[in-house]
C-alpha cells in the first residue's frame, strides 16, 4: 500500500463532511473545536496510523477544491506510471 | 505501518492539487453543494487540454452567476437563459476560441429553452456544461422544468403535480433528436466514479469543440443540499436514488466523429 | 462618392458595412426586414458574420456576446421587437458595451400595425430596459442622415463604450432618395484590451453587469452618470431653419421634422415669422440650444408623430418661460404639411391675441 | 420647382416601379427627389401606391395630401385620389380597369386605356410604363428618352427581355396623347 | 380584522388573494420570489389558478390570456423580469384588459444586484413597452399600502379596464409591520361581456391590438388618451406631512418616501419649515397637488433610490417656478435618514442664502 | 349525357358548402395559400363536433394573425410566438372551453420555440394548429427553422446552409418526447387525399381536448406560392416533392387514450 | 355517375386555379375575362357536357371556401348514405 | 420613544428569528414596529442581519445608520457595527466567537459567552436567545415573558419541541447580566 498523506485548505473547507464519508480508510474527520472565518467546521486527516493512500479519493469529491494529496513517489513508481 | 504524516516529506509528490483554471477564490456554494465538483472538472478539463488561454466562459444566472470570478479565463455574465444566445455572438465573432457556457436547470431548461434548442439546432459549435439540480437553487428552490413529480419545492409546496405543472424535462432526450447537437450526455457527480466519468464527459465535450465539430452539452445531476433540505450525503443519496431513475445516465447522442476523438481522449 | 438613389433600410445597412461592422445579427420584422434581408447576402460576401436569430431576445444577446469581444455589433429591429431587447439593452448598458441597434419604429401599442411611428420616443431616451441609464439615441430624417448618423452611431458606441440606438420609423426606412454613402471602411484589426479573447498572455477579462454589494453597483451607476454628463454636455445635436427671427418655434424630430419643415417653409411664405428647430440626437436631447432659442420665441410647438413624447423634454427645457404647444398624429398616422400648416397658424394665432 | 406625383393601384401591377423610374430619372436629371411607397392595410394582394416628390431645392415632407399629378391604376385608387388631386394637377386613369370619369373641373383629366393597349403589347404588366408615358406626355416633368435611360440601369435582370417591350409601352402611352 | 405581523410580499399576495384574484402567473426572481411561493400555496387551496410559467414572458402572456377570460389576473417580478414583461405588457394594454403587475424593484441595470432601488420609474411610467400608453402605477410605502394599494389596483384596472403596476421595492417587499388585511371577497360569478368565454348565444368577441389601418390605429390611441385624461383628471394620489407653512417641499414615493419622512420630521424638530409630499400614484404623477404647493414653497428637494426619475416629473408639475434639488441613491444603496436630513439642511441653507 | 346546369335543380342538394364556423369575409391570404385550407378544415371540424360556441381561438403574429377575423368564434391576438402561453392562461381560466392556438413555423418553432415546448411539457389541455411553410411567409419569406437545407429565402440567399445556421427543426418529433404530449402528427394540405386526413387529425386533435386528455398538435406542411416563388399549383407539388420527404408524414405521438378517441371518431 | 354542379363564389375566388387542376372532370376553369373587385380572375364551371359529378373535389381543394357543390339526391341515395 | 435594534450575525445562527420575535412582542404590546432583513452579498452563507425599529408613535424610515441596540453573533459582525453604534447605544456581543471588544467609552458593552451557554443548553444554535435575553436585560424594551409569549406564539412548528429550551436560554442569557 502507498504511503500518502493530505492537506485540507482550511479557510476553503466548508465542513461538507463529503470526504470523510468518501475516504475508504475513513481517517478524514470534521474538526468541531476549529471554525474558519466564514463559520465553517473544516475537514481534517485524523491519521495517527498512516493508513492514508493518497488515492485521492476526496480530493475527486471535495467541492471547494481545498484538498492537496500528496504520494510517496515510489508508490507512483510501484504503479508503473512513471517509467 | 507508516507514521501518521503532517506535512509531505521530500519524497512525495502532488498527486493532486488545485487546478490551474480553477481561481483560488472562495465560492459562494454551499457547503456540499456539487457546483463545485463541476467547477474543478471543468478546470481539470481545461488544464488537461491546455486550452485556458483560449477560452471564454459565459456564466449563467443561478447559483453559478459568479462563475466567471471562479475560473482562471475569460468570462461574461449572460442574462437568465441567454447564455447559449450569448456564446453564439461570441464564437461567431471568435471562432478560434473554445466558448462554453455554463448553465443551470432552470436558467436552461425553463426560460432559456429557445436559447438552447436553436444553439444546438444551429449546431452552434459551442459546449455547454448543464448542472441539473432539479431546482432553482439560487432563488431559494421553486420547482424547476427537471423537478421530479411529487417533489415538494417552494413553489409546488404540495409536491410536484403532472395534472397541474406537467411533467421533468429531459433536455439530453430532447436535444439528442437535434441534427446539429454532436455530443450531448448525462452524466452524475453523486460518487467518486461517476464524477470520474463526468469528468471525461466534458473532456471530449472541449475535445468536439476543438475540432469544430458541432454543439456538445454535457448534463451534470448536481445536487442542492441546501433547498433539498437535506445533509450534503443524503443529498448524493437522492441523486443516485431519486434523480438518475428519472434521468438515466448515458450518451444520448454522439456522432461517430464525437467517438473517434473520445477514444483518442 | 457619386449620390444614388437609395431606400432607407438598404442605406444603413450598406452604411454599417462601410462603417466596419463585422457581426449582424436579427429577426425579421416589417419595416425593418428589408435591412436584415440585404445584410444576410452582403455581411458572407465579405466574409462578416450575419445571422438570423431565433427572436429579438436572442438577437440582442448574440449582439451582446459580439460585442463582448470587441467587434462592431449591430441589430436592428421594429416597436414589439425593440420591447423584447430591453432586458439585454439593460445588460449590455450595465456592461459598458459598445453596440448599435436599429428602432425603425411602427405603430402600437400592441401588434398596432407596421405604418410609421413615434410612439417608442420614452422607450428610447427614457428606458431601454430596467435601471438608470440612458442610451444614446439618434434621430435621422432623410436617407443621407440616416448614413451618416449610421457612422456616427457606431463612432459614438465606441468612444463612449456605450449602447446607441438609431431611432427611424418606417417612413425613413421605407424612403428613396439620393444620398451618397462612405467608402468601404477597413475592419479594426485590433480588438480592444478589455475585450474577451481568450487570457492569452494576460490576466482575464471579465465583462459583468452584477454587483451585489449595493456600494460597488452604486459606484458603477456613478460611473454611467459621469459618462451621461459628458455626452450631454458633448453630443448634443440638432439642425435649425429660418429661426433667426421666427416667434414661433416648430420642434419635430426624424420623419415629423421633416414635415414640420415643409410646413415652416410654407407658413414663411405666408409671412408668418416661424422658424424650425430639429433635434438629432434624442439622447442627449439638445436642451442647452433650444433653452437659447426659446429666450427669442413667443411659443413653441411639437410635432411629433405620437401622443407627446419629446414634448416633455421640450417643456423640461424651456422650463415654463414660453407656452409648449403641441400637434400630433398617431398610431401610424403621418401628419400632412398643410395641417402642421393649420396647427402653424392657429398657434401664431394666439401670439397675436396676445398682443 | 416642386412636384408631386402618385402612383396607385394593385399589388402586382408595377405601380412602384413605375413611381422608382420617375425618381431615377429625375435625379439623373440632378433634381432632389424622394420615393416613397405605402402598401395597404392588406398585407397581400390589396392596394399599393407610391408618392414621388421632384423639385429643384432640398425636399422637405415626402408626403401631401394633395398630389399635383396622380395616376391610377385602378377603381379603388380613382375613388380614393381622384378628388384629391391638387387644383390644376393632372389625374391619369387607367381606363381598361377604371370605367368611371372624373366630374372635377379643376384638373386635367386623362384616360388611358392602358392595360388594354399593354395587353395588345403582349403583357398585361406593361400597363405602368404606358400611363406612365401617357403622364409624362400630359406634363412634361421629364423627357421620355430620360425614363428609358432610367429603364436601361434599373430594369430588374430577371426582366431583361422585357426592355424593348417596356419601352414600346412608354412610347404607346405617349402617343394616346400625341395621337388625335 | 387585528392587525398581524406582515412583510410585505405575503401582504400583497394575500391582499390579491382576498380582493378576488382568480388566477396568478409568475417566475422566481428575488426580492419577490415569497409572494409567488405564497400563492404556490394559497391559491390551490382555494380553488384558484396558481401557475409557475417557464418565464417572466410566459407569465405576462398567461395574463393576457387570462384577463382575456375576464378573471382577475395578476403576476409579480423585479425589474429583470420587468424588462421581459414589455412587449406582453404593451399588448395587454392596447387591449384594454384590466390586470395587475407586481414590480419589487431591485438593484439594476442589468443583472445588478437584489437591493432594493427605484430604479424602474420610467420604466413604469414612461413606456411599459413600445407606443403610447401610460399604466397606472401605484407606490406603496408601508405594509399597509401595499395591501391597501393592491385592493385599489384592482379596483383601477377593472374601472378602466387599464393596466395597472403596483410599484415597490425590495424594502416593501421585504419589511414586516403590523397591517390589517381587508376581509376575503368573493369571487366574482359574472364574467364582463367582452369576455372571451365562448360565443354562447352572443355574437364572438374579439380581442386584439391589430388595427393595420393607421386610421384605425389612430382611433384606438385616441380612446386609450381619452381614459388617460379621465385617469389624469381622477386618481392622482399623493400623502403629506408639515406642508401647511412649509418652505422646502420635499418629494419622495415609497421606500425613499418613508425615509424621507423621518428626516423631515428631523428637520422639522431643528426648527425648519420642511415639509413632505409623498406620491402615492406615480402615473398619474400628483401634478395638480405638487403644482399647488410649489406657489408657497421656496424650493423643493427631490429624494429617490435612483439616478432622478421622478424629478422630471416634479420639474414638468413646477414648471420652473422654484428650483428642484436632488438627493438620490442608486444601485440598491438604501438611503438613511441622517443623510436625507443633510440634505435638506443644505437645500434650506441656500434659502437663507437667497435672502 | 346530363345537360350542364347553371343552377341547381330542385332534386339537388348541397354537398359541399361553406363552413358555419368559417367567417363570411374574405381573407387577405395570397391565392392559392393553403392557410385557407386550414382553416376551412379547422371550420368544419368545429362545425361537426359541435364546439363552435365553446372555442376560444389564439390568432398568431404570421399570416394568419387575423385568424380571429374568420372564424366565427371567440379569439384573440398572441404576440408572435406566445399563442401557447395566451392560451394557457385562457385554458387555465376557462376549463369547459376548447382552446386552440393557430400558428405558423417561425411563431411556433422560432421565436415561440419556449412556449410551444413548455405547454408540451406541461401537458396543457389546448390543441395547436401548426401551420409549417417552411417559410416567414408575412415578412416576406425568411428562412424559417423549417426552411430546408439549400432553400433560397429572402435572409438566406445563398440558400440555407447548414454550417452557418443549423439543420430544419422537426417539431413533431421534438414535442412527441415530451409526457405532456397526447396527440402530435404530422400532415399535409397539398392534395385532396391528405386534405381529408388532415381535417381527420384536426377533429381528432379537438376530440382529444374535449376529453380533458393532455397536449395535442397537427402540423400541417403548406404551401407559401408567394415567397416560394411559385404558381399555386407548383406549390402543392413542392410540398409533396421537398417537403414531405425532409418532414415525414405521421402519427408522432397518439396516446392509447387518443387512439380510442380517433377511432371513435 | 352521379350529376352535378358547383358554384363559385366569384367575389370571394382568387383565381388560383387549384381547383381546376384538382377537378377529375377537367371543368373548371379561370375565367380571363372576368376580373373581381380584388383584381382577380375567378375560376367558373365549364361543364356544357355535364359532366360535373359533384365529386366535391374542387371543394375540398380550395383555399377560399367559395366553391358550393350540389348533387341530385337520388345520386346520394345511390351513395346509400343517406337511407 | 423610539428605538432601533439591529442583530447581525451568519446565516443559519437565528439573527432573523431573534428580532422576529422582538417585532411580534413590540407589536403585542401595541407599539409600532418595522422589521426588516438585509441579506449579505453572499447569496449562500455570509453574514445577515436585520433591523428592528419600536416606537409608540409611527415609523418612518425602518433603516438607520445608528441603531441604538446592536446584538452581534459574529466576528464580522462586530467589525461592522460596533462603530456604528448610536452614542449612549447598547452593544452586546456574542463572545464565544467574538475575541474582540469595544473600546469606545460611550455605549454600554456587553459580552455574552452565548455559543457556549447554549451549546450547554445542548444547542448552538440557542445562542439567538441568550444575546436577546442579555439584551432585554441590559435595556429592558420589552419584558421577557412577552419575548416568551411571542416564542409561543411564533416558534416554527418544525422547531416546536425546542420552546422549552429556547425559553431557558433566554432566561440564561438575562442571568449573565442579573447575577454577579
Ligand atoms: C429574467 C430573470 N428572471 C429571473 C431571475 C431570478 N433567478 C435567478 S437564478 C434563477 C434560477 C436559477 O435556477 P437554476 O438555473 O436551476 O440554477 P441553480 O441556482 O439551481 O444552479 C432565477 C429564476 C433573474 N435573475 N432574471
Ligand atoms: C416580436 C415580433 N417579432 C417579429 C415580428 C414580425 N413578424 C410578423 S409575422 C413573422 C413571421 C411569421 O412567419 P410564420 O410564423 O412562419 O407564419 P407565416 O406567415 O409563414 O404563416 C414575423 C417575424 C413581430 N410581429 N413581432
Ligand atoms: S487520499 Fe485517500 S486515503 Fe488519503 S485521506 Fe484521501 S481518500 Fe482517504
Ligand atoms: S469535501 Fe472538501 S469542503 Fe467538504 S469537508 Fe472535505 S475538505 Fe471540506
Ligand atoms: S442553493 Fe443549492 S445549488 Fe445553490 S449553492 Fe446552495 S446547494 Fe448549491
Ligand atoms: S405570404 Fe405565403 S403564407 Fe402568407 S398568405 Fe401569401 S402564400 Fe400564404
Ligand atoms: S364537384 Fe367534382 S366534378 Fe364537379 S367541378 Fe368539382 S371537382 Fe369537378
Ligand atoms: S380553388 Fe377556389 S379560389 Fe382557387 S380558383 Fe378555384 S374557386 Fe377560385
Ligand atoms: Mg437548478
Ligand atoms: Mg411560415
Amino acid at each position: 500500500m502507498a504511503h500518502g498523506m493530505i492537506i485540507v485548505d482550511e479557510a476553503h473547507c466548508k465542513g461538507c463532511a463529503l470526504c470523510t464519508t468518501a475516504c475508504p480508510q475513513q481517517i478524514l474527520e470534521i474538526d468541531t473545536q476549529t471554525l474558519n472565518d466564514r463559520g465553517y467546521h473544516p475537514a481534517h486527516l485524523a491519521d495517527p496510523a498512516g493508513r492514508c493512500t493518497g488515492c485521492a479519493i476526496c480530493a475527486v469529491i471535495c467541492p471547494d477544491a481545498c484538498i492537496t494529496v500528496y504520494r510517496e513517489a515510489r508508490a507512483k513508481q510501484g504503479g508503473g506510471k512513471d517509467a | 505501518m507508516m507514521q501518521a504524516l503532517r506535512e509531505p516529506t521530500a519524497e512525495m509528490e502532488v498527486i493532486y492539487q488545485h487546478p490551474a483554471a480553477l481561481s483560488e477564490c472562495r465560492t459562494h456554494y454551499c457547503p456540499g453543494c456539487t457546483h463545485g465538483i463541476a467547477h474543478r472538472l471543468l478546470a481539470e478539463a481545461i488544464d488537461e487540454l491546455g486550452i485556458r488561454e483560449r477560452v471564454i466562459l459565459v456564466a449563467p444566472v443561478g447559483c453559478a452567476v459568479f462563475a466567471y470570478e471562479y475560473f482562471e479565463v475569460d468570462g461574461c455574465e449572460a442574462a437568465h437563459g441567454r447564455a447559449p444566445a450569448m456564446a453564439t455572438g461570441i464564437k461567431r465573432s471568435c471562432p478560434e476560441n473554445l466558448v462554453i457556457t455554463y448553465q443551470g436547470d432552470g436558467d436552461l431548461a425553463s426560460i432559456g429553452a429557445a436559447e438552447i434548442l436553436h444553439a444546438a439546432a444551429r449546431g452552434e459549435r459551442i459546449t455547454t456544461i448543464f448542472v441539473n439540480n432539479a431546482v432553482y437553487g439560487m432563488t431559494g428552490g421553486q420547482m424547476a422544468p427537471t423537478s421530479l413529480l411529487g417533489q415538494k419545492t417552494t413553489s409546488s409546496p404540495a409536491g410536484r403535480m403532472a395534472t397541474l405543472t406537467g411533467y421533468p424535462l429531459h433536455m439530453c432526450e430532447l436535444l439528442s433528436g437535434l441534427q446539429g447537437s454532436t455530443y450531448i450526455v448525462r452524466r452524475s457527480l453523486h460518487d467518486v466514479r461517476h464524477i470520474r466519468q463526468a469528468k471525461k464527459a466534458i473532456t471530449t465535450a472541449l475535445r468536439v469543440q476543438m475540432a469544430g465539430l458541432g454543439f456538445g452539452m454535457v448534463e451534470l445531476l448536481s445536487s442542492c443540499p441546501t433547498n433539498w433540505g437535506l445533509t450534503p450525503e443524503q443529498a448524493m443519496g437522492w441523486i443516485e436514488t431519486k434523480l438518475i431513475p428519472q434521468y438515466p445516465l448515458g450518451d444520448y447522442k454522439v456522432t461517430d466523429e464525437a467517438k473517434a476523438l473520445e477514444k483518442a481522449g | 462618392m457619386p449620390k444614388e438613389l437609395l431606400k432607407g433600410n438598404i442605406a444603413i445597412a450598406e452604411a454599417a458595412v462601410r462603417a466596419g461592422m463585422q457581426a449582424y445579427f436579427g429577426y425579421p420584422i416589417t419595416p425593418q426586414t428589408e435591412l436584415l434581408e440585404y445584410l444576410s447576402a452582403r455581411m458572407p460576401e465579405l466574409g462578416r458574420t450575419f445571422l438570423q436569430a431565433e427572436s429579438e431576445i436572442a438577437a440582442i444577446h448574440m449582439v451582446y456576446g459580439a460585442a463582448c469581444t470587441g467587434v462592431r455589433a449591430m441589430t436592428s429591429t421594429s416597436s414589439p421587437g425593440y420591447s423584447l431587447m430591453q432586458e439585454g439593452l439593460s445588460y449590455i448598458a450595465a456592461s459598458d458595451l459598445p453596440c448599435v441597434v436599429v428602432n425603425m419604429m411602427r405603430g402600437g401599442p400592441g401588434l398596432g400595425n407596421i405604418q410609421p411611428s413615434q410612439g417608442d420616443y420614452f422607450q428610447m431616451t427614457r428606458s431601454a430596459g430596467h435601471g438608470d441609464y440612458h442610451p444614446i439615441v439618434l434621430a435621422p430624417a432623410s436617407v443621407q442622415e440616416a448614413i451618416d448618423f449610421t457612422l456616427l452611431a457606431f463612432t459614438l458606441a465606441e468612444q463612449y463604450r456605450h449602447l446607441v440606438i438609431l431611432a427611424a420609423d418606417g417612413q425613413v426606412g421605407q424612403m428613396m432618395e439620393p444620398a451618397e454613402l462612405p467608402p468601404l471602411l477597413p475592419v479594426a484589426e485590433e480588438r480592444p484590451v478589455w475585450a474577451l479573447t481568450g487570457a492569452r498572455g494576460r490576466g482575464k477579462n471579465i465583462i459583468s453587469s452584477l454587483h451585489l454589494r449595493a456600494e460597488e453597483e452604486e459606484i458603477a451607476n456613478q460611473r454611467i452618470q459621469a459618462r451621461l454628463l459628458t455626452i450631454c454636455a458633448n453630443e448634443q445635436r440638432s439642425t435649425e431653419y429660418a429661426t433667426d427671427d421666427a416667434e414661433l418655434l416648430v420642434i419635430g424630430f426624424g420623419t415629423a421634422g421633416r414635415i414640420a419643415y415643409s410646413a415652416v417653409e410654407a407658413a414663411r411664405a405666408k409671412g408668418l415669422k416661424v422658424g424650425l428647430l430639429r433635434p438629432q440626437t434624442l439622447y442627449p436631447f439638445p436642451e442647452d440650444r433650444l433653452s437659447r432659442l426659446a429666450r427669442q420665441m413667443r411659443s413653441c410647438l411639437v410635432v411629433e408623430m405620437n401622443a407627446g413624447q419629446m414634448i416633455e423634454d421640450v417643456r423640461l427645457a424651456v422650463a415654463g418661460r414660453i407656452p409648449v404647444r403641441f400637434y400630433g398624429r398617431m398610431g401610424g398616422m403621418v401628419p400632412m404639411p398643410d395641417d402642421v400648416l393649420t396647427a402653424i397658424e392657429e398657434a401664431y394665432a394666439l401670439h397675436a391675441a396676445v398682443v | 420647382m416642386k412636384v408631386e406625383c402618385l402612383f396607385s393601384g394593385f399589388g402586382g401591377q408595377g405601380v412602384m416601379f413605375a413611381g422608382q423610374l420617375l425618381a431615377y430619372a429625375a435625379m439623373d436629371a440632378g433634381l432632389d427627389v424622394t420615393w416613397i411607397p405605402s402598401y395597404g392595410p392588406e398585407m397581400r394582394g390589396g392596394t399599393a401606391h407610391c408618392l414621388v416628390v421632384i423639385a429643384d431645392h432640398p425636399i422637405g415632407s415626402p408626403v401631401v395630401m394633395h398630389p399635383q399629378v396622380a395616376i391610377v391604376f385602378n377603381g379603388p385608387s380613382f375613388d380614393k385620389y381622384e378628388p384629391l388631386v391638387a387644383a390644376g394637377g393632372l389625374l391619369v386613369v387607367n381606363s381598361s380597369l377604371v370605367p368611371r370619369s372624373s366630374t372635377r373641373a379643376n384638373l386635367t383629366h386623362v384616360r388611358v386605356d392602358a392595360t388594354q393597349i399593354a395587353s395588345q403589347l403582349g403583357d398585361t404588366h406593361l400597363a405602368n410604363m404606358v400611363l406612365l408615358g401617357a403622364a409624362l406626355t400630359a406634363r412634361p416633368l421629364l423627357p421620355l428618352p430620360a425614363i428609358e435611360r432610367a429603364l436601361d440601369a434599373h430594369l430588374p435582370e430577371r426582366h431583361r427581355h422585357l426592355l424593348a417591350p417596356n419601352k414600346q409601352a412608354l412610347a404607346a402611352g405617349a402617343e394616346v396623347l400625341t395621337s388625335p
